[in-house]
């Protein structure tokens, strides 16, 4: 028989560490990412909390572990299109995406980057929108594989058919990788156990139209500080919208989360925290900046993060309890209006940055993958656990595995433990199939 | 318990004899280490044989070894038999260090502890022959009085003039010299059951004024000591710095030889490490403009620092040991000072105290690391 | 014969990544000169094909006995190269690697201080390569089973698990029976099922599992050996067992807050106030009755020792949100015309399906009330609970004939003691510390030892479970591999310089030296040394090297830095 | 306008550590009764920006620093000191009652804040065989200011020194020698007065060189043990060494006292030392006496309103007073003394009995008093 091998869709941090965890023990990995490289979510994060270690310090070993791990077979650019058979015996059909680049020739030197006709002119959504990049591009320099992809929607020939006299891509790639000619590529795979590591969408603030998000400049979400304060980011860390300092930075929690009124009405449990950790580094960042928090209910619930939330009051945040109510421009600066429900007062905070820590929602692409493998969806859209305490991370499909936020939001830590967990799960199902390979003796433990 | 050792027509060096005699004889102890008698000079000893205790003088205020050494080496990675040891108090807390750096061991050890009024230079003590009587009384006076002692015009040891520890603790047997009139009684405290074993029984009067001398004692010191460190902390900050305050070593070692807690078998700047190719030498010579010849001489001083400095009690046998008046022992306090009350440290006080700089603290200085 | 270096230096173009700021030729000219050097090259990609092709005709004609790679990372390519290596007939070890790309041609773009600091960073790692020796790394075989510690939820699932992959456990556990703290709660929440239902189910799984032997009334007395060669002694009430293991899941779970040392809240003294624990057990005993009759004032008090400075409990407890929530609904069910009052501080909510349940319990006419209150107090048949609702501004009194303080979760009182037994580190909240708060959440710095359910910090049902089940996944890595490879860049010790000083073991943070009891100076385990170097640089004496990290290699290193070579 | 930084203020004395749980409002004893609310205070001060204006905020004070605000506080914000420091922007700028201010005057003047001569103060001693203080003798005897003037307060001293001497300790006075240690002048905010004191004070007990210090009263006590810079000195109230005399056996009760009593902590003692234990060890090593607990003792006494200055402010709400609801509730355990260890709380307790004309149904005493009463 073939040996048992394992289907992980997602490569985010869940989908790596469920993927390194089934391959050290042994058994194949196909990982299939649907964007050009790996890393998910986590790849666009700054600090952590409550540690402050550098998120691209401690992801970027994994994915290079993943991206080099002989048991490991990278689908990047690429989708699960249909999934038939059952536990221990699934075929998987796997729709590589066409990257017009030769993925063996590629040394991804950025040659043809620098001469594409867009260079520097369209919208890296890596950076959230807030850098550029050209046609051709990798999301950022430590992706994995490090090769370069040809943006479909945005290169000048594969939208209009032509692009000059010559193609300034292909004449600038030293090793020839360049091929405007592919097209989809289909593989099929077979594995014994599935892992859904689909990961998460941000809330689109655009939805809370009370905040200005998209019309006042100064109004900006979590994610796109985030880009912000990264070294690797579009201001190579400087915290400064259009060049400007910020001096007034006002924080506002809950924004796409415990909000019946936008069929939200979960707890999205990373924000409070990402708020925390962003507030510390605007304070380290923008000396003499004035802070405000706006929140609810402060959840610092984590291992350290209490701990984190004290020590982020003591640098002289200012927590004031309130949902705003809305934001108006006033003259220079913007406006949050809200209540503080510890003064009993209606106030106004003046802000010339306004961050809107946005909560987590399922990906678009989770019904369709629900639809593919039979998963249940619960009320809020994320994959439905089989049972809320002792099987988070089955999905009730036999075989198919949950890891991450694509079954709930988690911060890392339970990401990769939920991810270990499934991996655990699924190496459970692949070692039946192989048992008798193991050659375990039956060790008894010395008679009692 | 508080006790008195009697001492009679005022022979407090026959008394002191005695009762170190009475420990080995009733068994307290098999051996005891202490400074012996020989011509002008004294001895550090081990003596098992009772009788030869008649040459012993742990009065005499000479210290040609930090006492810390010889436990250690009696003691290094194994209890021997019950022996005893009577040690200064800059040599207990040195012992506690070498304790801690498992180079000595306690048990079965029965600690001696007699007050200091201070030590001299072994070669001026030697030039003054004879000790005892005059001499001996004035010294005793001094520590009566909680003053440095005035013979001949001779000065303390550097690092006595500025000791501030002159007292120790944690001795099985404290032999309290400062504050007291000794020719009526030595007062010592002492463990009950090594009381019973030599029939001391608790004294009459207690002697109040202890405290006060020994205050008194520390006040002058601290003065001198607070004077001397200020200086080197200036020369340190200044010009040349470091280099400049060891610009006369001769690269000889002594201070090493002479430290109680250099506690290396082989000092690592004897080691094949700190050899250097003569490219080396030209290298630096052309980088620097000059380079000082034979190498490594303040990175030897540097280093020893950065291995001690933190233990560092203040015994100053550095200082006694340099044939070019470096003042190392001061140096070694004035930055030894600052790395223990970087840590709240205080070295030679307790043997539970761990050692700071390999102990884990989760939450030491957490802002280190942090752009600011 | 001595030994004379053969070196051949490969300088890496990586497209332009390093070409575009890295004078690549001139480095690689300016190689060619170093002392040693047989052969330096250039090539535009050394990780490809023919790059590595390179290598390996070159060791094989121009016989190389040393390779040098001027490229990235060594974390991305190291291994590449070492495999190249080998695969010429070299020694893996007589490899090194200088990294121009990270640490030149991508923090110093322009100028030549890129080309410059290549250079300097080649010459290093030359100098080093010269005195580089062979290593041989050793696989150790692995004993097919594990050693669960705690036979509560977390220990049980992980126990589950390993064994359900087909390994041997031994699951011990203190008490006379499985199930821990769960055992005595009555409903979860959200779901409100019976959390007895749970337990059960897991224990009979358990019970039933041919391959897990179950020691209850055990005692783990020492644990020896190190990954894949555990051996644990376990006291049970039928003698002491010998216990091999491969692996070590350690699920000693937590201990409730001792609500005694709020004072101000007089519970002990006040038969009205009682705990969440408590709370449970009378509900599940039917009838919710104090002294006799039902209450009918509830007063629920939250944070009673979390997030609680003055008694060193400055973390929160996760769980007695949810907790309090929960068994405010129950007293909703059991005693429909009671009332009932939270006060919180700040209601943290958070998992799936949390914040619906707190609307739920808030719209069934639970009154939240913002405040952690002050004292409590008698008042004739009732206790009153002082507090300030932070909401009004004002102090209130609310009369209370059932208090319940939902108490914390602290570390178990004997979590010192098992951290001495396995050598492991607690945070500062004084629960054991997971080897790195994000990526490595179960695994501890003993490798194959492992962390699962609250002896790592509170944590609710499902998330216990999870963490066991990661535990698990990790513990089997090794047992399914069926062996572990031994560092072999590890420590080792000369004795003649090395005084038994035991700083060095101090600062080790796998154990892996200790004293030597005759020759009295320290020795290494080179199987748990995991080569980090911390007790080199401990060692007053320089008696301890790192092999392949050796004091002659890397004082070369520095030497060829400090001597600046490039001239 | 009486405009402080807010912001500086506020970092300098870590409210920003503050998470609004209301923990001391709630517990505070005079938010029962005033506008006083330490929550809000703190809260205020937070989100003023950078300028906080005092006017009006008489409500400030109320407060009797009982500590109940810091001992509870779970980030180890102390609402009590913050409270102080305010009231030092208004001593600052003059801003204080004339009682106040009197008794500031009086204190640097005469060493006393009750505008007594200074060469009275050793006048309630003067029957008794007390020896000045000289190196040498144990123990320092610091009376304290009530208890050297106020005709109250100087049974209490009287009684102690009886027991003392019936215990043979070896003790001794500083008579006219005696200055104020400053207590009250501290929690009033006259900072500078409160520094110059202490300053004289360690002059003289350095040139006396004193080895160990007990007061009469727990103020006293708790200024030089927390507040005055730390020496060798060892200071302890007296009930400390009253109960170390007890569990010596050096301290016999040949009397005998047939009553009940309930004790009452004082907050300086209580919440602010944590001695709960050696006072009750006094009096239930005293032959024939019941003792029974209220049920606000210990860390949950209630504040009898005679701290923080308190003893010359009226409040602003004179017309409840703490100390008749802390007489009810001893009432109430149906005791025939109130005891407690504090000339404040002596007095107040005292003044309240009378107010609820409960004199025939309770007396209040000191731990002294009743200890001399069985010797």
């Amino acid at each position: 028989m073939t040996r048992p091998a394992a289907l992980v869709i997602g490569g985010g941090i869940a989908g790596i560490q469920a993927a390194l965890d089934i391959a050290d023990a042994g058994f194949k990995v196909y990982l299939v990412e649907r964007s050009p490289s790996l890393g998910g979510r986590m790849s666009q994060l700054d600090k952590t909390f409550p540690t402050l270690d550098c998120s691209a310090c401690i992801l970027t070993p994994k994915m290079v572990d993943a991206g080099r791990h002989p048991d490991i077979e990278l689908f990047t650019y690429a989708e699960v299109t249909g999934v038939s058979g059952e536990a221990g015996r699934f075929q998987a059909q796997i729709k590589k995406k066409p990257r017009y680049v030769d993925v063996e020739k590629c040394r991804g030197c950025g040659l043809c980057a620098e001469a594409c006709r867009l260079s520097g002119r369209i919208a890296s959504d890596f950076n959230a929108g807030m850098g550029k990049r050209a046609a051709i591009y990798v999301p950022f320099p430590q992706a994995v594989p490090l090769v370069y992809t040809v943006d479909p929607e945005a290169c000048v020939y594969l939208t209009r058919g032509v692009c000059g006299k010559t193609f300034k891509c292909q004449e600038a790639c030293p090793s020839d990788a360049i091929d405007f000619t592919q097209k989809d590529e289909m593989v099929e795979v077979e594995v014994g156990a599935i892992v859904v590591a689909t990961g998460f969408d941000v809330f689109d603030a655009r939805r809370k139209p009370k905040f200005g998000y998209g019309v006042y400049p100064e109004v900006i979400t979590t994610l796109e500080f985030e880009r912000l304060a990264s070294a690797s980011g579009p201001t190579l860390g400087k915290i400064a919208l259009n060049g400007r300092r910020p001096q007034k930075v006002v924080f506002i929690q809950c924004v796409g989360s415990r909000d019946k009124s936008i069929g939200v009405p979960y707890c999205s449990r990373v924000c409070c925290m990402a708020v925390a950790k962003q507030a510390h580094l605007a304070h380290d960042r923008l000396p003499g900046a004035q802070i405000t928090v706006f929140y609810m209910d402060v959840r610092a619930f984590g291992k350290g993060s209490e701990e984190f939330y004290d020590r982020v009051r003591q640098e002289g945040i200012l927590y004031r309890r309130g949902n705003p109510s809305e934001i108006i421009r006033r003259g220079e600066h913007v406006v949050v209006r809200a209540e503080d429900t510890l003064l009993g007062e209606p106030v106004e905070v003046e802000a010339d940055l306004v961050v809107l820590a946005v909560g987590l929602q399922p990906r678009p692409g989770a019904e369709a993958l629900a639809g593919m493998l039979h998963l249940k969806r619960d009320d809020d859209g994320f994959f439905q656990e089989s049972h809320p305490k002792l099987r988070t991370m089955e999905s009730g499909v036999p075989g198919v595995f949950l890891a991450g936020c694509c079954q709930s939001p988690k911060d890392i830590p339970d990401t990769v433990a939920q991810a270990k967990a499934a991996a655990s799960a699924a190496m459970i199902l692949l070692a039946g199939s192989r048992r008798e390979h193991l050659e375990i003796e039956d060790l008894r433990v010395p008679a009692l | 318990m508080n006790a008195v050792i009697p001492v009679e027509n005022g022979d407090v060096l026959a008394a002191m004899r005695g009762f170190l005699r009475q420990l080995l004889e009733t068994g307290v102890v098999e051996a005891l280490y202490v400074p012996l008698e020989n011509g002008e000079a004294i001895v550090p000893a081990l003596v098992a044989a009772p009788a030869q205790l008649a040459g012993a003088n742990p009065l005499a205020p000479v210290m040609p070894i930090n006492g810390a050494r010889a436990v250690s080496a009696l003691t290094n990675k194994q209890a021997p038999a019950k022996i005893g040891a009577v040690l200064r108090a800059c040599e207990m807390r040195a012992l506690v260090e070498l304790v801690k750096l498992q180079q000595a061991t306690l048990a079965g050890v029965v600690l001696i502890g007699v007050d200091c009024a201070g030590t001299y230079e072994v070669a001026e003590f030697v030039k003054r022959r004879a000790w005892g009587g005059e001499r001996l009384s004035e010294y005793l006076s001094a520590a009566r009085e909680g003053r440095d002692p005035l013979i001949e015009g001779i000065t303390l040891r550097p690092a006595c003039q500025m000791c501030v520890q002159p007292t120790p603790t944690g001795a099985d047997i404290q032999v309290h010299l400062l504050g007291a009139d000794l020719t009526r009684g030595i007062p010592v405290t002492l463990r009950d059951e090594i009381a019973a074993r030599l029939g001391l029984s608790a004294p009459v009067g207690e002697t109040a004024d202890r405290a006060v001398v020994v205050e008194k004692l520390i006040a002058i010191r601290a003065q001198v000591r607070e004077k001397e460190l200020t200086a080197i902390k200036e020369r340190m900050a200044s010009e040349g710095g470091l280099a400049s305050l060891f610009a006369a070593c001769l690269r000889c070692h002594n201070c090493m030889t002479a430290c109680p807690l250099c506690y290396c078998k082989t000092c690592l700047f004897k080691t094949a490490a700190f050899e250097h190719k003569p490219e080396h030498y030209l290298s630096a010579a052309r980088r620097k403009g000059a380079t000082r010849m034979l190498g490594d001489t303040l990175l030897f001083h540097v280093t020893r620092m950065n291995h001690m400095s933190a233990s560092c009690v203040s015994c100053g046998m550095c200082t006694s040991a340099c044939p070019t008046g470096i003042p190392v022992g001061a140096i070694f306090s004035a930055v030894g000072g600052q790395v223990q009350s970087a840590f709240g440290y205080t070295p030679g006080r307790s043997v539970d105290e761990p050692l700071p700089l390999i102990t884990f603290l989760a939450n030491e200085w957490a802002g280190i690391g942090e752009e600011k | 014969m001595t030994f004379t270096p053969r070196i051949g230096v490969y300088i890496c173009h990586c497209g332009i990544n390093i070409a575009a700021n890295v004078d690549v030729k001139a480095v690689a000219k300016f190689a060619a000169r170093l002392p040693g050097v047989a052969v330096a090259r250039d090539y535009t990609y050394m990780c490809s094909d023919p790059g590595q092709a390179l290598i390996k005709t070159d060791v094989a004609e121009l016989n190389l006995n040393r390779v040098v790679v001027a490229s990235c990372s060594p974390r991305m390519h190291e291994p590449t190269f070492r495999a190249a290596v080998a695969e010429a007939g070299l020694n893996p070890y007589c490899f090194e690697m200088a990294n121009i790309r990270e640490q030149c041609a991508w923090v110093h773009p322009g100028g030549e201080a890129a080309t410059l600091k290549a250079m300097n960073l080649v010459a290093a790692a030359v100098a080093k390569a010269t005195h580089l020796q062979p290593l041989e790394t050793r696989q150790v075989p692995v004993t097919p089973a594990a050693l669960v510690i705690g036979g509560g939820m977390a220990g049980m699932q992980a126990a589950l698990d390993i064994a359900e992959a087909g390994f041997q456990v031994t699951l011990v556990e203190r008490a006379a029976n499985l199930g821990g703290h769960a055992a005595h709660w009555h409903r979860t929440f959200p779901t409100l099922e019976s959390v007895a239902a749970l337990v059960k189910q897991l224990v009979d799984r358990v019970r039933a599992h041919s391959r897990i032997q179950v020691l209850t009334e055990a005692e783990v007395l020492e644990v020896s050996g190190y990954v894949g060669n555990f051996h644990a002694r376990v006291r049970h009430p039928a003698g002491v067992a010998d216990i091999p293991a491969g692996a070590v899941v350690v699920a000693t779970g937590f201990e409730p807050f001792d609500a005694r040392r709020k004072p101000e809240f007089g519970y002990g003294a006040y038969p009205e106030v009682i705990t969440t624990p408590d709370f449970e057990r009378l509900v599940a005993s039917g009838s919710v009755r104090v002294n006799g009759h039902a209450p009918k004032q509830v007063v629920f008090i939250q944070c009673v020792g979390s997030r609680d400075q003055s008694l060193g409990q400055p973390y929160c407890s996760r769980i007695c949100c949810m907790v309090t929530a929960k068994q405010a609904h129950l007293v909703r069910e059991h005693l429909p015309d009671a009332q009932v009052t939270v006060f919180y501080m700040d209601v943290r909510a958070f998992g799936k399906g949390f914040e619906e349940f707190y609307d739920r319990v808030r719209e069934a006419g639970v009154v939240y009330r913002r405040g952690n209150p002050a004292e409590i107090i008698r008042r004739g048949e009732r206790v009153v609970v002082r507090a300030e609702d932070t909401l009004l501004s004002e102090p209130v009194e609310v009369e209370a004939d059932l208090v319940v303080l939902a108490v914390g979760m602290v570390p178990r009182a004997d979590t010192p003691a098992l951290a001495g037994l396995l050598k492991l580190a607690r945070s500062a909240d004084g629960f054991f510390m997971e080897a790195h708060p994000k990526l490595r959440p179960v695994e501890t710095a003993m490798a194959g030892v492992f962390l699962a359910g609250c002896c790592q910090g509170p944590k609710d049902i499902s998330e216990t479970i999870a963490q066991a089940r990661a535990a698990a996944s990790a513990a089997m890595i090794p047992l399914m591999r069926g062996r572990v490879t031994v560092e072999a860049a590890t420590a080792f010790i000369d004795e003649e310089l090395c005084a038994g000083c035991g700083q060095c073991a101090a600062v080790c943070s796998f154990a892996a030296l200790a004293l030597h009891p005759v020759r009295g100076v320290m020795t290494v385990n080179p199987v748990l040394c995991q080569g980090c170097g911390a007790c080199a640089t401990a060692c007053p004496s320089g008696a301890i090297n790192v092999k392949h990290f050796s004091f002659p290699q890397v004082m070369a290193q520095i030497g060829a830095l400090v001597d600046e070579a490039v001239a | 306008m009486l405009q402080i930084e807010s912001r500086p203020f506020a970092l300098e004395h870590g409210l920003f550590a503050c998470i609004q749980c209301g923990k001391c409002t709630g517990g505070c004893p005079m938010a029962l009764k005033t506008k006083l609310s330490p929550r809000t205070v703190i809260y205020r001060l937070l989100v003023a920006g950078n300028g906080f204006d005092l006017e009006g905020r008489e409500e400030l004070w109320d407060c009797t620093t009982c500590s109940t605000c810091y001992s509870r506080c779970p980030k180890q914000v102390n609402p009590m000191e913050m409270i102080i420091a305010l009231r030092g922007a208004f001593v600052e700028k003059g801003r204080v009652h004339p009682n106040v201010k009197a008794a500031f005057e009086s204190t640097f003047r005469h060493g006393n804040p009750l505008t007594m001569p200074r060469e009275e103060r050793r006048a309630w001693a003067k029957d008794l065989s007390v020896k000045p203080f000289e190196t040498g003798v144990e123990y320092l005897y610091y009376v304290g200011c009530t208890p050297a003037y106020d005709p109250r307060g100087q049974q209490v001293a009287r009684a102690l020194v009886r027991v003392l001497q019936a215990a043979e300790v070896n003790f001794g006075i500083l008579g006219e020698h005696e200055n104020c240690c400053a207590s009250e002048v501290r929690r009033l905010g006259e900072v500078g007065l409160f520094e110059m004191l202490v300053e004289e004070n360690t002059g003289l007990f350095h040139e006396l060189n004193v080895g160990q210090m007990f007061t009469t009263s727990p103020h006293c006590f708790n200024v030089f043990k927390n507040d005055y810079p730390k020496s060798g000195m060892q200071v302890q109230h007296y009930t400390q060494v009253l109960a170390g005399l007890v569990e010596r056996g050096a301290l016999k009760f040949t009397g005998k006292l047939e009553k009940t009593v309930t004790y009452h902590d004082p907050c300086y003692l209580g919440k602010h030392n944590g001695i709960f234990d050696e006072p009750r060890a006094v009096l239930k090593s005293i032959p024939g006496l019941k003792l029974i607990e209220m049920d606000r003792s210990r860390e949950k006494s209630l504040c009898c309103e005679g701290g923080g200055g308190r003893m010359w402010l009226e409040g602003t709400n004179p017309n409840v007073r703490l100390a008749q609801l802390r007489v009810q509730e001893a009432l109430a355990t149906g005791a025939e003394i109130l005891a407690t260890a504090c000339p404040f709380c002596l007095l107040t307790l005292d003044e309240a009995v009378k107010h609820v004309q409960a004199e025939e149904k309770i007396r209040v005493m000191d731990i002294a008093e009743l200890a001399a009463a069985a010797l």
